[in-house]
C-alpha cells in the first residue's frame, strides 16, 4: 500500500504496465521529455527511451490514427490528449475509425488502445482548458468510458483499460490530480471497467456522479448527515460507457430517490442517459422525479473567477439539490 | 544478344523481373479488370446495389503493390484498390462475396458497403469510407514496425481529392520526422467525384508537397506497371534502408463514373469521355508484351479464357454462400466475453 | 402551394434565400456543377455562379471552418457536408469553434451559418452513408439542430435556419428526400426554429419522434387506431436543440404516456435528454415509464438487407412499443 | 548624398518607409515587449494567474502586420500576438484588461483565457486556443471578400508546431486553389512547448510547403522587423493583385519558457538558453537604428519612458475596471431575443 495523488497513481499505472508487457507504448504531445504538461509521464521517457514513449507532432488526428495502425500491429498504444478539450481533431479517428473496427470487420481487428484525457474545470482554465466532454464518447459505441475519483480506482481502472481488448477513454479530472493522497495497493491492483462503487451507503436518496463530483457528492453527503439528518448514498459510476445500470436501479430502489450531478452542460449531458435508464427501468422505486444537477447551459467555463465559481459545480449546490429532492 | 532481343526492350529485367512476373503482372490487371466488369454486370443485374471500380487503375495498383512481400508488408488500401487487393492476396472469390455481402465475407461479413476491402490475413487493413484515414493507419503500422525493430513496409493509397484531408497532412509529416517504412501512393485520377484537379489541388501536383515533409516524391505514368513498379521497388528499398516514406504519384485515368450512383455525363467533357479508352493500361500493357514477345493472341486470349473460368466459378460460389444471419448483427461491438 | 417533395423543397429554400439576401452563399463537396451527391443544389450554380456555389475541395475542416471566417466577414454560408457520417474531420471547428465564439467574444462577433447534412439509414448505405449522429451536436452549446419531416418544414425551417443569426445544423434524411410529395406554401414560409408540430393528436400515449421517424410514427398511430383502438399522439419536435419542452410536456400531460423514437443508438442517445426532461417535468404527469426506442447499440448500420432491416426501426416496431407502453 | 547618409543603409527607403515609420515600428516593438514584461510582473505578482509571452516575436510580428490596412484587412492571430493586435490597433490597456479579465475587455468580457486577444472593431478575430483553427478563418475572411469582390487582404500566423495541424493543410491548399487574398504567418521559434523543430516538422522547413500548395514560401529573419516587412510587403501586395497566398516563415526565438506554467530547462539545454538574449530583436533593431542615425540614446530612453508611463497608466485603468458580474455568465450563447 502506498499514499499517492492521482497523478502518482496514474503514473504508476503505466509504469507497471510497460514493464510487464514490451507492447506497451505512450504517445503524444510533450510526453517524452517534459514528462507530460501535468507530469503524468515523468520518467518514463528516461527509463523506457524514445520510441516507447514516443513526443509526436502537434497532430491529435496523427496521435489516434497512428495508435490505431500500431494496435492493429500489435501494440497496445496509450495515447495522451493534452487536454480533452484538444481532442476534436482526432474525433474522427476515434468516431469513424477506433470506435468501429473490430464490428465493420467482423471481429478480424480489434483495437486495444487508450486514450488519457486531462478534463474538467475548477483550475482557472476558461474555454478550452476545462471542457467535461465525455458526452461524445460515452454515446458512441464501440467505445468504453472510464472516469476515476480516486487514486486507486485510477490505477486500477488505467491498468484495467490498458489490457482491455478494445478502445478506452479515460477522463482524468485535473482538480483532482494533487488534491489528496489515498491508499492504492500495490501491484497487480486491477479495477474491472464495467463496475460503479457504492461510496457511502445512505438510505434517503441516490447520489449518481464520477470524476471530481465524487469527491463533492461526499462532502456534500456530509452536510446532508451532519444538518440535516439526510443519509445519502454516493454512487460513483466509474466507468460510464458500459454503465453498472445494476448497481444504479439497485441504489434506486433502496432509496427511491436519484439526484444525477456532473459538471458537463446538462442537456443532451451523461446525466440525461442515466436519468433515463432510472426513469424507464426504476419508475416503480421512483418516490420523486429523477433530478440532474449539472454545468449550466454555456458553450465552456468562463474564465474569471466570478464567472467560474457561477460555472462550477460544489458540494453546496449539491446540498441544496439534494434537499429539494429529499422534500418532494 | 541483348539488343536484338524484343524483350529487353521492356525494361523488366533491369527491374529484376523475370518474364513470367511481367506476364504475372498482367495477369493480375487482367483478373481484376474482369472481377471489376462483372460487378458492374451483377449491379446492372440487381444483384449488386452499388458498385464503385478501379478501372483504369490497374496498371498503377499491380505496379505499386508487386514489391510488397505478402505475409510480412501491409497494406491500407482504399475503395478503389481491387487490383491492389487482389495482388495482396485476396481472390477474385473474396471481392465477389465481399459485394454480395455474404455471412462469411472475409472483409466484413456482409456488414460492409461494396468496395470496402480488408483481409486480417492477408495484411490488409479494413476500408472504411471517409476517404484518407486509412494513410494515418499505414502510418501507425509503420511506426508500429519502427517501435519493435521489425522488417516490414507499410503501403497505402489514395485519390488525388483525398490528398487535401487534413489527416494526411498529419500522417505524412510524421512519417517525414522519424523517416518511417511507409509508402504513400495517391492514384491521381484528375477528378473528386465531380471536382476536378484544378479545383482540388493547389498546386496541380501532389507529389510536389512530399518535399515539405522532407522526403522524395514522385510523378509516375500510372498507365505503365513497369513504371509503377520501379518507383515504388525503390521507394521499398528506401523504407527497408530506414531513410523513410516515398510518395508516389501515379497519374491515372477513371474509366467509369465515380460509381454506379454517379452519372459523369453530367459533369464531364463528352470529348473528354470519349478519349478515355486510349489511356486504358490493359491495352497498352498487353501491346507492349506483344512489341516484347512475351505474349502472343493465342496466349492472351487463353489467359483470358482463364480468368473468365475462375470468375464464373468465384461468383458462383460467392452467390451460394449464406446471407448473414440477423442474429448476429449486434456481435463483434466489443470483444466477446470481456465485459 | 405547389406539391413538392422534400429535395425539392430544400432546394427551393436555397434558391429563394440567395435570391432574396446576395450574402446567401452555398459551399460543399459536390455542390456545384454536379448539383450534389443528392441534387439538393441542381441549378443554383449554373443560377448563381461558381463563387456563391462553391465546389470546394475533399476537406470538410475546410468548409466549415471558411465557412465561419466568411461569415465574421459577413455573408451567411449555407455548408453541405456530402454525408452527416462524413462531418467529423469538420468537429474541431464546429465544436470548438462556431458553437463557442459568440459566447467567447461576448457578442462580438455572431455566426449566421448553416450546415447541412444528409443522414439517417435505410438507404443501403451501411456504416459510412447511414449515420443518425445528431447526438453529438444536440448536446453541444451555442448549436442549434434542426431536422425536418415533411416538405413545408423542410422549406420552412431551411429559411428560418437560414436567416437565424447564429449556427444551425440542418439534418435531411436521405430516406425521405424523394419519399413523398406535399403541399409547400409558396414565397416566405418560414417555419420557427424552437418549435414542435403534434403532427396527430391522441389521448393514450405520447410518440415523440423527428425526421424519417415522424412517417413511421404517423403510420404506426394508424394501425394502432385501426387495430387497436389507441390515439396515439404523435409529436414531430422537428427542431431538437432548444427543445420545445412545452409542448412536450402539454403532450404528456394529456396522454399521461411517453414513447420516445429515433433511429440513432439508444444509449446515450437524444432521447435520452427527451425522456430525462419528461421524467423530471412531468413526473406527475406519468402513468407509465418514459419508453425509449432506438437504434440497436452497433456502431453503425451494417450493410446486407437482412442486417440493416433488423437494425432499422420501423412502424411495426413502433406499434409493438407503443401496444407495451399503452398495457402498462 | 545618399551613399554618405548612414540611414539609408538600412535599407527602408527602398521599401518605401520613412524614418518615421521605422521609428515606429520600433516603439511598437518597444510597447508589446513593455507590456508583456508588465504582464510576468502582475503574474508573479499574483495579479494574473497565467501568462503567455510574445517575447522574442516582436520584430516577425510587427514587420508582417506592418503592410496591413487597419480598419480595411483582417487578421485572425494567435496566443503570442501580442505585438501583432497592438499594430493592428489594440492598445496597451486593451491587452491589459484581457489579462485581467474585466467584465469589459474588449476580447471577451473576462471570458477568455490570457492571451486570447480579439477585437471587432479592429478586425481581429477573436483567438481561441486549439491551435491552428485560425487559418481556416484567415482563409474564410478572404474567400469572403473574393466572393464579394471586395479589396481585403486577411493575415494569419501559428507556431512551427501548429504548422502540423491537419487544418492548416485544408486551409493552405484551398487559398492555392483559388489564389485567396490571404498571407500566412508561421511564428518559428524553434520548440512547441517541449518539443523540437526536428521532432515536429519533417524536412524542418515550413516554408517548404507553400510551393506543394502552388504559392510561394519564403524564409526571413524573424529578428528583423524590416526583413519581415518586405516580405509581408510584397506578400500583401500579391494578395492585392489576385495573386494568390504567401506563406512567410519567420525564424524567431520563444525568449521565455512555453508559458508562465512550464519551465523551460527542464528540457531546453541550458547553453541554448543563455544563449538567447543574444538574438533578441529589440537590442538588435535599437542598434540598427543607432547604427543609421536615427535614434539616439536620449530619444529611446525618452520613448522608453513614454512607454512606462502608458504602461503604468495602462495599467491603472485597467486595474480599475470593474470585474465580470457572474449574473451575465449565461448571456451570449445565441443573439438574444432570437429565440
Ligand atoms: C471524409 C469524406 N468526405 C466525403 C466523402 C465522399 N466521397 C467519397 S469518394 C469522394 C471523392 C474522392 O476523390 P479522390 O480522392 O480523387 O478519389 P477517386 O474516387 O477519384 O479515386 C468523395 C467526395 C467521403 N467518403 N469521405
Ligand atoms: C489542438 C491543440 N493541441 C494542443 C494544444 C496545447 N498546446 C498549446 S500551445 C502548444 C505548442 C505550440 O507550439 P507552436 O505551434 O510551435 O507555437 P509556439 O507556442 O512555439 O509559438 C501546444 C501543444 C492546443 N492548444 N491545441
Ligand atoms: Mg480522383
Ligand atoms: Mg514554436
Amino acid at each position: 500500500m502506498a499514499e499517492l495523488n492521482i497523478l502518482e497513481a496514474i503514473r504508476l499505472a503505466m509504469d507497471e504496465e510497460m514493464e510487464r508487457d514490451p507492447d506497451v507504448m505512450l504517445l503524444g504531445e510533450d510526453v517524452g521529455r517534459k514528462g507530460g504538461v501535468f507530469g503524468a509521464t515523468e520518467g518514463l521517457w528516461a527509463k523506457y527511451g524514445d520510441k516507447r514513449v514516443l513526443d509526436t507532432p502537434l497532430s491529435e488526428a496523427l496521435i489516434a490514427g497512428a495508435a490505431m495502425g500500431a494496435a492493429m500491429y500489435g501494440l497496445r498504444p496509450v495515447a495522451e490528449m493534452q487536454f480533452a478539450d484538444f481532442v476534436y481533431p482526432a474525433f474522427n479517428q476515434i468516431v469513424s475509425e477506433i470506435s468501429r473496427l473490430r464490428y465493420r470487420s467482423n471481429n478480424s481487428f480489434g483495437l486495444p488502445i487508450v486514450i488519457r484525457m486531462p478534463y474538467g474545470g475548477g483550475v482557472h482554465g476558461a474555454l478550452y482548458h476545462s471542457q467535461s466532454n465525455e458526452t461524445y464518447f460515452t454515446s458512441t459505441v464501440g467505445l468504453k468510458v472510464v472516469a476515476p475519483g480516486t487514486p486507486a480506482d485510477a490505477k486500477g481502472l488505467l491498468k484495467a483499460s490498458i489490457r482491455d481488448p478494445d478502445p478506452v477513454m479515460f477522463f482524468e479530472h485535473k482538480k483532482v490530480y494533487r488534491l489528496f493522497r489515498a491508499d492504492v495497493p500495490d501491484g497487480d491492483h486491477v479495477v474491472p471497467i464495467g463496475r460503479a462503487d457504492v461510496a457511502r451507503p445512505g438510505k434517503h436518496l441516490s447520489i449518481f456522479c464520477y470524476g471530481y463530483m465524487r469527491i463533492c457528492a461526499l462532502e456534500a453527503a456530509e452536510m446532508l448527515a451532519r444538518e440535516d439528518g439526510l443519509e445519502a448514498e454516493v454512487v460513483d459510476l466509474r466507468t460510464l460507457r458500459p454503465l453498472d445500470t445494476e448497481t444504479l436501479l439497485a441504489s434506486v430502489a433502496r432509496t427511491g430517490r436519484a439526484l444525477v450531478v456532473h459538471e458537463a452542460n446538462r442537456f443532451g449531458g451523461f446525466g440525461a442517459e442515466v436519468a433515463a435508464t432510472i426513469a424507464e427501468a426504476g419508475f416503480e422505486s421512483l418516490d420523486a422525479p429523477v433530478t440532474r444537477l449539472a454545468g449550466p447551459e454555456v458553450p465552456g467555463v468562463p474564465y474569471h473567477h466570478n464567472l467560474e465559481d457561477w460555472f462550477m459545480l460544489n458540494p453546496a449546490k449539491i446540498v441544496e439539490a439534494a434537499r429539494s429532492l429529499a422534500a418532494y | 544478344m541483348a539488343e536484338l532481343d524484343p524483350a529487353s526492350a521492356l525494361g523488366h529485367r533491369e527491374l529484376g523481373l523475370t518474364d513470367e512476373d511481367v506476364l504475372s503482372m498482367y495477369g493480375h490487371m487482367l483478373l481484376a479488370r474482369a472481377v471489376d466488369e462483372r460487378m458492374w454486370l451483377m449491379q446492372r443485374a440487381g444483384k449488386i446495389p452499388f458498385i464503385i471500380s478501379g478501372q483504369g487503375h490497374e496498371a498503377a495498383q499491380v505496379g505499386t503493390t508487386w514489391p510488397m512481400r505478402r505475409n510480412q508488408d501491409w497494406m491500407a488500401p482504399y475503395y478503389r484498390s481491387i487490383a491492389s487487393a487482389i495482388t495482396f492476396g485476396m481472390s477474385a472469390e473474396d471481392i465477389i462475396t465481399a459485394h454480395l455481402a455474404k455471412g462469411d465475407d472475409v472483409s466484413s461479413g456482409g456488414r460492409q458497403m461494396p468496395g470496402h476491402y480488408g483481409a486480417a490475413r492477408n495484411n490488409i487493413v479494413s476500408v472504411s469510407s471517409p476517404v484518407g484515414t486509412q494513410v494515418l493507419h499505414a502510418v501507425g503500422l509503420a511506426m508500429g514496425a519502427w517501435v519493435r525493430g521489425d522488417d516490414m513496409v507499410a503501403i497505402t493509397s489514395f485519390g488525388e481529392g483525398t490528398s487535401n484531408q487534413g489527416e494526411i497532412h498529419e500522417g505524412m509529416n510524421f512519417a517525414g520526422v522519424h523517416k518511417l517504412p511507409v509508402i504513400f501512393v495517391c492514384e491521381n485520377n484528375g477528378w473528386a467525384i465531380s471536382v476536378p484537379l484544378e479545383r482540388q489541388v493547389g498546386g496541380l501536383s501532389v507529389a510536389a508537397r512530399a518535399e515539405g515533409y522532407g522526403f522524395p516524391g514522385v510523378t509516375v505514368d500510372g498507365g505503365d506497371p513497369l513504371a509503377c513498379y520501379a518507383v515504388a521497388r525503390a521507394a521499398h528499398q528506401r523504407a527497408q534502408r530506414g531513410d523513410g516514406p516515398t510518395l508516389i504519384e501515379a497519374r491515372v485515368v477513371r474509366l467509369t463514373s465515380h460509381s454506379s450512383d454517379d452519372d459523369q455525363r453530367r459533369y464531364r467533357d463528352p470529348a473528354e469521355v470519349e478519349e478515355l479508352k486510349e489511356h486504358d493500361p490493359i491495352p497498352f500493357f498487353s501491346n507492349r508484351l506483344r512489341a516484347a514477345g512475351l505474349l502472343t493472341d493465342e496466349a492472351d486470349a487463353a489467359l483470358r479464357a482463364e480468368i473468365k473460368t475462375e470468375i464464373n466459378e468465384a461468383q458462383a460460389q460467392a452467390e451460394a454462400r449464406p446471407d448473414p444471419d440477423a442474429a448476429t448483427a449486434h456481435r463483434w461491438v466489443y470483444a466477446e466475453g470481456a465485459d
